[in-house]
C-alpha cells in the first residue's frame, strides 16, 4: 500500500532538486552540516520506490541520480590531485543550491505573511482624476508646415498630367466683345490685365486671355478706339477711349 | 421624555425591532468599518451594500449619517452621489492638488496643407485652395483653422458669388516663430513648380 | 531647555535656512491640502509630487509626519510604501470589508516563490529561476506575475538566445506593504526565522 502514496508523493514535488531539500531537512542539522553522501542514498532510495512502481521517470530525475550516484562515487575515493574536478566542491556547490532555494522558500513566506494590498489593506478604491488636460495648446511647428505646403503641391501636381483638364480658352473675338463693352466705361489709363475674364485662376487660360485680350487691344487700337502705352519693356500695357481732341504723343512711342 | 422612534428610521432594520439605542463601542466600530470600506470601494457605496458590512443590528443610515457630520468641513468629505455615498475631496481644495497637463493637438494633414497654402496664397478664397491643393476643402477645416485664430478673413473677392478671401493672423505667426511672413522660406525652395509666371 | 533641532532633520530644508516655526495657520492649509492630494490617489505619492502642491517654504516631511501621528488608530491610516505615501485601511477591519469588497485570490505556492527569486535576484532570467528552483517554470506563472504588474521585464541578457531579464515593479512594493526593495529581510534574516514557515 505505500507505493502508490510514494507515486503520489514524488510527483508533488517540484523537480529533484525540491526532493533533496525535503530530505535534507530531514536531516534535522543545519544546511551547511548535512551529509551528502546520506541525501545521495535517500535520494537514489526514493526514486528506485518510484521505478518499482512506474518504470518512466521524467529525464531530470534520471540525470540528478546519475549525477548524485558519481558525486558519491568521488566522495567517497580519497581526493586524486591529479582530478580536475573537485567532488568536495561540487558538493559544497550542492549544498548552496540546497540553501538558496530554501531562502527563496522562506523569502515566499515571509511574502505571504504581510498584509497585502486588496486582501488585508485597502487602498482608495475609486481615485479621482488629478490631472487637468488642456487641450488648447497646437502641436505645429515650421518644419511641418512646410512639408505640408510641398506635400500639398507635390501631390496636386503629380495628379494634373493624368487628368488633362479641359481648358476654355478665351479667344480673340470673346476679348474684342470684351474689350468693346468696357471701353465705353473707362474714364483713364487702365492697364491691360483689368480686361481679363473674371475667375480665370489657371495660370495657362489667364496667359491665354492676356495674349487673346492684347491682340484684341492692338486691334482696336488699329481702328482708333483706344490708346495703348508701355514705358518699358515687360512694363504695364495701359489702355484708355482714344480722346481725339488731345494731341497723341505717346500713341507715336506706342 | 422619550420621542418614538421615527418608523422611517427603523424601516431597514432586517430584525424589526425597535431603533434602540446602539452601544456605542458598536457604533463606533460600525463608523470605523464604514470609513474603511467607502474609503476602499470602487463605487459608491449604497445604504443596503453598507449594511452587509456593518454588525447587526447598526442602521447604516445612521453611520452614513455620523460620519457625513464628522467629514464635513474636512479635506475628504462624505458625500451622497448617485447609488450612494462615496469621499471626495473638498472642492476648495482642487486647484492645488490638481495638475494641468498641457496636450497641444496636431492640426490633420488637410487643416496643415490648407494653412500653408493660406500663408503663401493669402488672401486667397476656399476656391482657390481646392485648386492649388488639388482636392476639394471641407467648410469644417477653416471652420477650425478660424478657431483657433490661425486665419481670418480678409473681405471678399469682388467675382461672382462674392466668395471670402482668407489670410494668416499674427497668432499665425507666432505660433510658427516667425516675425513676418517675409520670414517664410520661398515657395520656389519648397517645391519645384511648372514655369507659370503669370501665377507669381 | 529646548534642544537644538536634529541636524538629520533639518538637512532636506531646500533654502538651508534654520527649521523656523511654520505659520500655524499656513501648515494647518498644508496639512489640508496634502491629505486630499493623498487621499484623492489610489497610488503612493512621492515627496516631490507632495512638494509641488504644497505652499512654498512647507517641508513636506514636516507635513508627512504630522498626518501620520494624526491618522495612525484611524480606520484610514497613512503609510509609507513604495516611494511614497498612501492611506491604506487598517488591517483589523479587512474581514469587514472583504464581506463586500471582491478579494483576489492568493497567489499559489509556485508564483510566490517565482516571485521572491525575482525580487533577491533581480534581474534574472527566466533559465536562472529555474536553476535555483530547480524546475521548470511554466509561461503562465510569468503571465500572471506580469498581469498583475508585480513584475517587468528589465532588458535583455547579453547571453546567446538574449534571454529577458525580470525584474519587480513599484506594483510590488506596493502590493506587500515595503517602502523599498531594502525592507526584504537580508538572506542571513531569512535562515535564522524560526522554522515554521518551511511547511508554508
Amino acid at each position: 500500500m505505500t507505493q502508490p502514496v510514494l507515486h503520489l508523493r514524488l510527483d508533488g514535488f517540484e523537480g529533484p532538486l525540491d526532493l533533496l531539500l525535503d530530505l535534507a531537512r530531514a536531516q534535522k542539522v543545519d544546511l551547511e552540516k548535512i551529509s551528502i553522501i546520506a541525501l545521495v542514498d535517500q535520494f537514489l532510495a526514493v526514486l528506485e520506490q518510484a521505478r518499482r512502481v512506474r518504470l518512466e521517470l521524467a529525464a531530470d530525475w534520471l540525470v540528478m541520480a546519475a549525477w548524485l550516484a558519481w558525486l558519491k562515487s568521488r566522495l567517497l575515493v580519497p581526493p586524486d590531485p591529479e582530478e580536475e574536478v573537485d567532488a568536495e566542491a561540487l558538493a559544497s556547490a550542492l549544498t548552496d543550491r540546497l540553501a538558496e532555494l530554501e531562502r527563496m522558500r522562506l523569502a515566499a513566506a515571509w511574502l505571504a505573511r504581510r498584509d497585502q494590498l486588496g486582501r488585508e489593506v485597502f487602498g482608495r478604491g475609486a481615485a479621482e482624476q488629478l490631472r487637468v488636460e488642456d487641450r488648447s495648446g497646437l502641436h505645429a511647428d515650421l518644419p511641418a508646415l512646410l512639408q505640408a505646403y510641398a506635400g500639398a503641391r507635390r501631390r496636386a501636381l503629380a495628379r494634373r498630367p493624368y487628368t488633362p483638364k479641359h481648358r476654355k480658352l478665351w479667344t480673340v473675338q470673346d476679348a474684342l466683345a470684351r474689350l468693346g463693352r468696357l471701353i465705353g466705361a473707362l474714364p483713364d489709363w487702365a492697364v491691360l490685365h483689368r480686361f481679363l475674364p473674371e475667375g480665370l485662376t489657371d495660370p495657362v487660360e489667364q496667359r491665354a486671355a492676356l495674349a487673346s485680350t492684347l491682340i484684341a487691344a492692338l486691334e482696336t487700337a488699329r481702328g482708333g478706339a483706344i490708346e495703348l502705352q508701355q514705358d518699358r519693356a515687360f512694363g504695364p500695357i495701359l489702355i484708355r477711349r482714344a480722346a481725339p481732341t488731345e494731341a497723341m504723343p505717346d500713341a507715336r512711342a506706342a | 421624555m422619550p420621542e418614538p422612534p421615527d418608523p422611517a428610521e427603523t424601516l431597514p432594520d432586517p430584525a424589526g425591532e425597535p431603533a434602540a439605542e446602539a452601544d456605542p463601542a458598536l457604533f463606533a466600530h460600525a463608523l470605523r468599518i464604514a470609513e474603511a470600506l467607502i474609503f476602499a470601494s470602487d463605487r459608491p457605496i449604497a445604504p443596503a451594500r453598507l449594511a452587509q458590512a456593518l454588525p447587526p443590528g447598526i442602521d447604516p443610515r445612521a453611520v452614513v449619517t455620523a460620519l457625513m457630520a464628522t467629514t464635513a468641513g474636512r479635506p475628504v468629505e462624505l458625500v451622497e452621489v448617485a447609488g450612494g455615498v462615496a469621499f471626495r475631496t473638498a472642492p476648495d481644495l482642487a486647484p492645488a492638488i490638481t495638475r494641468v497637463v498641457e496636450v497641444p493637438r496636431r492640426l490633420p494633414r488637410v487643416a496643415m496643407e490648407t494653412l500653408a497654402i493660406i500663408a503663401y496664397h493669402q488672401p486667397v478664397t476656399r476656391a482657390e485652395i481646392e485648386e492649388i491643393r488639388g482636392a476639394s476643402l471641407s467648410q469644417s477645416t477653416l471652420e477650425a483653422l478660424l478657431e483657433m485664430g490661425l486665419i481670418a478673413p480678409r473681405g471678399r473677392k469682388e467675382v461672382p458669388g462674392r466668395p471670402s478671401l482668407w489670410g494668416t493672423t499674427p497668432r499665425f505667426l507666432e505660433q510658427f516663430g516667425l516675425k513676418a511672413l517675409t520670414d517664410l522660406p520661398r515657395r520656389e525652395e519648397l517645391v519645384s513648380e511648372p514655369a507659370s509666371p503669370l501665377s507669381a
